[in-house]
């Protein structure tokens, strides 16, 4: 739960599928494959595409072959980070995985903000986080404006008030049946519904 | 942790009882209780209080400090504080909950009490949340939580200690890529408040 | 800019995609896309192998930031391939403790046959270190068990289905008919409860 | 039996204890022969539970603390036997029991958790430990290997065998450790003067009682010597 990635983590490789524009700085042979409106096979100097970031991150930042275009939208939230307003930003929307790509591309900045930008904005919203985690399930997903990271935070937070709620309420002590056979036994009670809806005639399955 | 076993840990404290049975001294693994005399006070764990409270064999003593007028001042106090005051039992709300629940009969002015205590848990709560980020904005990655009671440090479980860490990450990120040059930090909002602001959290 | 263009590894990240995305206990193997993935390692490899072996003989390193390219691809495979397998082994291992030794045949069927021995040699393990876990006079502490708090020797359970006569530690028997209730021992009855045969009701 | 009897039985167990009769078993010199209560056992273990379930790293076990403690749950159970199960003393036996079962249950399962996670780390790291410094119980070295084979020839049959070119850098790689900068909560038992609390090297003295949220590997020492617990 606790975040620290390692080889297996699927969040990281998630945020490492990300693609990044890159300039194409010298000819690379039989490379046009990655570049979709190549006309040969080779890649073309001066071409703009898109890199995934398993990729990039192999490669050294000076290296001869492209430059990491960074993204804008880290550029964009400057602003409201050094006027600390940045609750109101919907980070999610900008980028899904905000604060771990940026993590990657800030070795690629050569103005040095993007580190100190997902830095400053992460603990500008920690307070945001605490507090809409004390309001749980009533708002939207877009309406909390949250990047992954912070959806995994938000939701380990609602947990943790929704066990509080329930303490105080005295109804947490109860044994549970485990959430794997539970999810099973709803799975075989689906599997049979269905089979009956399927031998019935599909005018009458509408109703069901 | 959840509040289950904070609850499991906090009913090791010890609380009053008067039991209207006679026996011998019990020689618990955590130690001894007893001699139970009927009608007569001796204390116990809380679990046994609870226990032998729903099987009518005693009536629960509650504790001092559950009591309005203490209580009351207790309240005032944390509003008029910047800090978080000692509370007079490190598993307040633990030892209220139960005894409330289990014998509401046996406190006097119990649905009163409730309100109270619910009011004081939500005050430090808040209090916690606003100390939090005057911390977390003051560059902070250790603070002191003294007085702070566990089922008060675990409202902000996992949020606090994780958020801490993705902050710390990011730091060494940025400090890394920032060791020659800097365009903002000067200008960055919340670096003015400076290194200082965690004793926030106690005198 | 098309989405055509091949970057390698899709199908290895489609695999973890959509092994994440499943909400199910466990989806069954993917046969096919471990399969495809393994190919296109091999093919990478044997590709840089021969253009590696042309680059030592001609010096020629115009191929260099393909090969380059390619490597990390492969890379990329292998990674998503194992973080599969990986949180596959993970969630093996929580139908063990969930079910118990024996899982129902409908799981069993989402297994391929290294994961059922996988599962299997856990089990295995498992009981073993939980016979001499703590002590080495062999009387265990069954960690399966004793998951929650205890707050009272007895809990009120009402029974979900006929699973006919249970045995208590002192003898006494016990039939557990489908809507009946009773008043039972918890820690002989949690993992009953733990198998929805029981609802604990107070 | 009757229950004066028993009530003396267990009576007697416990003044025995308190004479400090359990005996730390791995000593053979009667002049080191640590002696130590039933109680004292038992806080000792609650609070490598909740340590254990604070801390990102496995911590030392208990062996010893553990193999006194299923002994003498056993040797209570054993003399209550023939108590009438409704008896007061025996239900309240009987809760207690089930409290230290829980404990140590708890903490097994913690442990087990963090063996599985972080299997060849611990195994690696074991090596190099002296054989008095052991973090594993033999048990748990035992589980641990096996748990590595399990996953490891599940890997290989699957997927590893087909794989061209292994490279032992790339084993190591894809070792998962624990973060031991992450974030937690202190309680110090007794006073503890200059803890380094930050990276710049800033210190800090604790008071006894006091509590603090600090990375992990920066009071991590203080858990060894009980000077600090986490909550």
């Amino acid at each position: 739960m606790n975040f620290f990635p390692n080889y297996y983590s699927i969040e990281d490789i998630f945020v490492t599928q990300e693609k990044v524009e890159c300039k194409v700085n010298t000819k690379l042979q039989r490379m046009g494959f990655l570049d979709a409106g190549a006309e040969g096979d080779d890649l073309e100097p001066g071409r703009s595409i898109n890199l995934p970031l398993w990729y990039i991150k192999e490669l050294k930042v000076n290296n001869a072959y492209f430059t990491v275009s960074v993204p804008d939208i880290y550029k964009n939230v400057h602003k409201a980070v050094c006027e600390a307003e940045t609750t109101h930003i919907e980070l999610g929307r900008l980028h899904p995985y905000f604060y771990e790509f940026g993590r990657y591309l800030t070795p690629y900045d050569r103005n040095h903000v993007i580190g100190r930008i997902i830095f400053e904005t992460m603990r500008q919203r920690v307070r945001h986080l605490l507090d809409i985690s004390k309001n749980d399930g009533q708002m939207a997903k877009s309406e909390l404006r949250l990047d992954n990271i912070e959806t995994k935070l938000h939701e380990a937070g609602v947990r943790t008030n929704t066990q509080y709620i329930n303490w105080l309420q005295m109804t947490g002590n109860k044994i549970l049946i485990s959430e794997l056979v539970e999810e099973h036994q709803k799975k075989r009670k689906r599997d049979r519904s269905d089979d009956e809806g399927d031998s019935l005639p599909s005018s009458k399955r509408v109703t069901l | 942790m959840d509040p289950a076993i904070i609850e499991f840990i906090g009913e090791k404290c010890m609380i009053s009882i008067i039991p209207n049975f006679s026996n011998e001294p019990l020689h618990l693994i955590y130690g001894s209780v007893g001699p139970f005399r009927a009608g007569f006070p001796v204390f116990v764990p809380l679990w046994m209080a609870t226990h032998l409270r729903k099987q009518q064999k005693c009536r629960i003593v509650p504790p001092e400090w559950m009591d309005m007028d203490i209580l009351e001042e207790i309240k005032e106090e944390e509003k008029r504080s910047k800090f978080f005051t000692k509370m007079p039992s490190e598993h307040y709300m633990v030892v209220a909950q139960l005894v409330m629940s289990t014998a509401p009969d046996d406190v006097p002015r119990c649905e009163e009490l409730r309100t109270v205590i619910k009011d004081i848990f939500d005050i430090r709560e808040s209090k916690l949340r606003t100390s939090i980020d005057a911390f977390i904005k003051g560059e902070g990655t250790y603070a002191k939580l003294d007085n702070l009671t566990l089922l008060e440090i675990h409202s902000v479980r996992p949020i606090l200690p994780y958020s801490l860490d993705h902050i710390a990450r990011y730091q060494r990120t940025a400090t890394a890529s920032q060791r020659d040059t800097s365009m903002l930090s000067a200008s960055m909002a919340g670096s003015s408040t400076g290194p200082g602001s965690n004793s926030l959290f106690s005198q | 800019m098309s989405r055509e263009n091949k970057l390698f590894g899709d199908k290895a990240f489609e695999l973890l995609k959509d092994l994440e995305r499943s909400s199910q206990t466990i989806p069954a193997f993917d046969d096919d896309g471990v399969r495809q993935v393994l190919e296109e390692i091999k093919a990478i490899f044997e590709e840089n192998v021969a253009q590696a072996s042309s680059y030592n003989s001609s010096g020629d390193r115009s191929l260099w930031p393909l090969l380059n390219y390619r490597h990390a691809a492969l890379q990329r495979n292998k990674r998503c391939l194992l973080a599969y397998l990986y949180e596959r082994s993970k969630r093996i291992k929580a139908l063990r403790w969930e079910f118990g030794p024996i899982i129902p045949g409908d799981i069993k069927q989402a297994l391929c046959e290294p994961e059922v021995q996988f599962f299997n040699n856990y089990s295995k393990s498992l009981a073993a270190y939980m016979c001499i876990a703590g002590c080495s006079q062999g009387q265990g502490i069954d960690l399966t068990n004793n998951l929650r708090p205890p707050k009272s020797l007895y809990i009120e359970v009402r029974c979900m289905e006929d699973y006919g006569k249970f045995e208590l530690d002192d003898g006494e028997l016990i039939h557990l008919k489908k809507n009946s209730q009773h008043y039972l021992p918890r820690a002989q009855v949690e993992s009953l409860v733990r198998q929805g045969i029981l609802q604990h009701i107070a | 039996m009757s229950d004066d009897e028993i009530t003396a039985d267990l009576q007697a167990e416990n003044d025995v204890d308190a004479e400090a009769a359990l005996v730390n078993d791995d000593e053979e010199d009667d002049d080191d022969v640590e002696q130590i209560t039933a109680q004292k056992v038992l806080e000792i273990l609650e609070t490598a539970w909740i340590n254990e379930m604070c801390a990102p790293e496995i911590l030392p076990n208990q062996t010893d603390m553990l193999e006194l403690m299923v002994s003498q749950v056993s040797h209570m159970e054993e003399q209550m036997r023939d108590l009438d199960k409704n008896d007061f003393r025996a239900v309240v036996h009987s809760m207690e029991l089930e409290r230290v079962r829980y404990i140590m249950a708890s903490y097994l399962r913690c442990r087990l958790q963090k063996i599985e996670t972080f299997t060849q780390h611990i195994l690696n790291q074991e090596e190099t430990r002296e054989p008095d410094d052991k973090r594993l119980s033999p048990e748990e070295t035992k589980f641990a290997k096996e748990f590595q084979g399990h996953v490891d020839e599940y890997f290989h049959k699957v997927a590893t065998q087909y794989m061209p070119n292994q490279q032992r850098g790339e084993l190591d790689q894809r070792i998962v450790v624990p973060n031991l900068m992450s974030h937690v909560f202190l309680k110090a038992n007794v006073a503890v003067p200059a803890v380094i609390v930050g990276v710049d090297d800033e210190e800090v003295d604790m008071a006894p009682g006091s509590q603090h949220i600090i990375p992990y590997q920066l009071v991590a020492d203080l858990l060894q010597n009980n000077q600090a617990q986490l909550i």
